[in-house]
């Protein structure tokens, strides 16, 4: 029984996440994270909205919709949670306490720069509280597809779209490969099964180095 | 129930406070917390030229998206309005201008303006082409800000989950999330309420909002629109 | 049975109070003033450090030393009332939420200008409140006595002492009289009995215009 | 009690994020809220040179009071000192150093240094000899405003009620006073709680600081001071 690719990218992402840590998941792949924490692990969730301390959806047929995270979808909650207004949600991520977010992105620069919110002439989001999440959490981890749906690499010299932060990113996780981000380098540190170097470079529009213990990633077997 | 304060009112009679061309912020956050009795009645009064205040455009059929969509705001200031395609494209064709605020800044500013002050001084977006564009700068211990100036609006509405006839107010789980804070930076707050309470039977303790920052209360219909989830 | 001077200001003051205002009152005289009211006045009494709805003071021996007012003396609550941080206590204030201060006061110019926090080399008992209070409260009322205790006259034209703010006060309320300051300039607008208008003229150091219906209060005859 | 957050310890271990000529920032106004445990133990080892931030100087043998009187602070940042005489003659005699902020504005100077930003405009005291001096100060739209900047504190000690394990603060009427704001406030913030109760035993609504700004958490003594008014 295969895992899937998004939830292969959440399970490396799941990693990241330590016992005490409060973190903070974007909408999309890594909303699947919490699926791949070990059980006895005590992580809060936080969510912009207000909350800390989100737990798992809720059982169809028990949403709330007055308990919903910052996408707007149905969550339940753990014990030691809290409700408070967005400021204060916004007030942690500033202030450098959310230690971890797991965030989408349209690009990635090789230097760690971010561009998640605006795509000129077409979808014009805005940029909600990425840019203090971005800018602002601890660690600052990107999970997204390597190449888009034309094949064109979303690792990048420089990022051809608006910025959200720059020199923020710490780890990019993609469907081949995991890069960090270290004083404004890109270290390819690990693949996926069944990948290559030699794929990652061709598929990847930056500069990179290789981690000396480069790390083979193959969950179906472990 | 007793209304020794006069904040008790109806949806009808709450309605006199809106008019053509205002400024209305709104709680919510993605629909969830918007007060839909509210909404109802600014469409149905058939309230024109809207400059919006609030996190987001919700969805086109859910919250304020509801009053987006049909093309009632001239102007809105948001953090994003990725989830309400109409309000894209309305911005995109020129119909409505939006001024885009980093969501925890846009909060400050909501909050600044409740709390009486001028701005807030924050590094978020300072060095930021679109974020930091026509706006002052200061320099502080050689760390540089970005000015951002509070937001106040001629009339805030808010969902409550229950009211007291002061005015007090609870909210409920996330539906809190920037009701709070748009409750206090009205110059008229309306608050709607599912459950509307006597004096004293509100936990001194639970309150979040007092009274103070409220002027009127009406009951709640309940949300009559279908979440994006559903 | 004769009220005490303490008391027929607070009278005087109380009358400032309308059903459904927000008050905040200073310590010293001003706090005797709920005991004035009318029974079915609905009055939210607001403290600096985070209450709005003080009622009495509690009977003896049910203090409760985390409810008290803002000079850390023992109160009740009464129905409608609620806790909240200081910060949001100065917001109601700063924003013009609070109907009526009632302050007590070093001197008062006859342009309002009130001087409240400072007695150079002596005692030195910094601001607190008492600025905002003085610059943003809709109508700000002082009690306190017309002369120091070596009988020189706290209504001056000008204030010797610094300011806690200018051109703020709408009432002053004295041991003998009652003046009101509109536009810059002072009113004596009643008198206690049994002062005359040229008593509290000899005993006052600023110019003032006399009200054309002057009122005589006399509490202890009506 | 499990612990799994590791926040929950003792007094002695709590007094080691405490050395001589550091910020203390505390929570309490004219004592009340203020944590006795925590003030004890900074006496007792003999803490010097603090340059303290909060509201007031407690009475003399009161709150905050108790440090200032035994000159163990060598700067007070307050809004007065009116209740403890003693902190007035070491300002008169040169031995503390006292800068005043208005009490609305020192609480949002705090939640603003909280708040993770740079300051805060007020209009309050713009035209004031003392407060408005050596202030830059800003034009928004004709009118002119103090920038005044954001405090935070190597440590902040607050007083709550109740406490869990992921360090969650209730408070206890007006004791709640200061304490969420200097709360937030520390680098490290130590919450003395009256009661520590499991994680899970706080009603999410009613918590009023999350424990993500707590550090530590340590159990109450209670006060062991005398009221003002006793």
């Amino acid at each position: 029984m295969g895992i899937d690719v998004r939830n292969r990218m959440a399970m490396r992402a799941a990693e990241e996440i330590t016992s005490g840590m409060v973190v903070n998941l974007g909408i999309g792949i890594p909303s699947l994270v919490p699926n791949h924490l070990p059980r006895n692990i005590q992580v809060m969730f936080h969510a912009e909205n207000g909350i800390v301390g989100m737990g798992a959806s809720p059982e169809k047929g028990w949403e709330d919709e007055n308990l919903c995270n910052a996408g707007g979808f149905p969550v339940t909650t753990i014990p030691g949670s809290s409700y408070c207004d967005s400021a204060m949600a916004f007030g942690m991520i500033r202030r450098g306490l959310v230690d971890l977010t797991i965030l989408g992105s349209l690009q990635v620069s090789e230097k760690g720069d971010i561009a998640n919110w605006i795509v000129p002439g077409k979808k014009v989001p805005g940029m909600g509280g990425a840019m203090e999440l971005a800018q602002k959490a601890r660690k600052v981890a990107v999970l997204m597809y390597h190449t888009d749906k034309n094949g064109v690499s979303k690792l990048v010299k420089s990022c051809s779209l608006p910025l959200t932060a720059s020199n923020c990113v710490d780890i990019v996780i993609t469907d081949l490969a995991v890069f960090k981000i270290k004083e404004g380098s890109m270290i390819l540190s690990e693949l996926f099964a069944p990948y290559t170097i030699a794929e990652v470079t061709a598929k990847t529009a930056c500069e990179f180095s290789i981690a000396e213990n480069l790390r083979f990633i193959d969950y179906e077997r472990n | 129930m007793e209304n020794p304060f006069g904040k008790i009112t109806t949806l009808e009679q709450a309605m006199e406070y809106f008019y053509d061309g205002m400024t209305l912020m709104f709680g919510g956050f993605g629909g969830v917390g918007s007060p839909p009795a509210l909404i109802g009645g600014i469409l149905d009064k058939n309230i024109q030229n809207l400059v919006l205040i609030g996190n987001d455009t919700g969805f086109p059929e859910i919250g304020i998206g509801k009053i987006v969509s049909r093309k009632r705001a001239r102007k809105v200031i948001a953090s994003h309005i990725g989830s309400n395609p109409v309000a894209g494209e309305l911005m995109t064709r020129g119909e409505m201008e939006v001024e885009f605020s980093p969501q925890g800044t846009l909060m400050e500013r909501i909050r600044a303006g409740g709390m009486g002050l001028g701005a807030i001084l924050t590094d978020v977006g300072v060095d930021h082409e679109f974020v930091a564009k026509d706006k002052q700068k200061l320099t502080l211990n050689g760390k540089e800000y970005l000015i951002e100036t509070a937001l106040t609006a001629e009339v805030a509405i808010v969902y409550a989950k229950k009211a007291d006839p002061f005015g007090n107010l609870v909210f409920d789980k996330s539906a809190r999330n920037t009701n709070p804070l748009v409750a206090m930076a009205g110059k008229i707050t309306i608050a709607e309420a599912e459950e509307i309470v006597p004096l004293g039977s509100l936990d001194p303790e639970e309150i979040v909002i007092p009274g103070v920052f409220v002027d009127r209360v009406i009951p709640s219909c309940g949300v009559n629109w279908k979440w994006a989830w559903e």
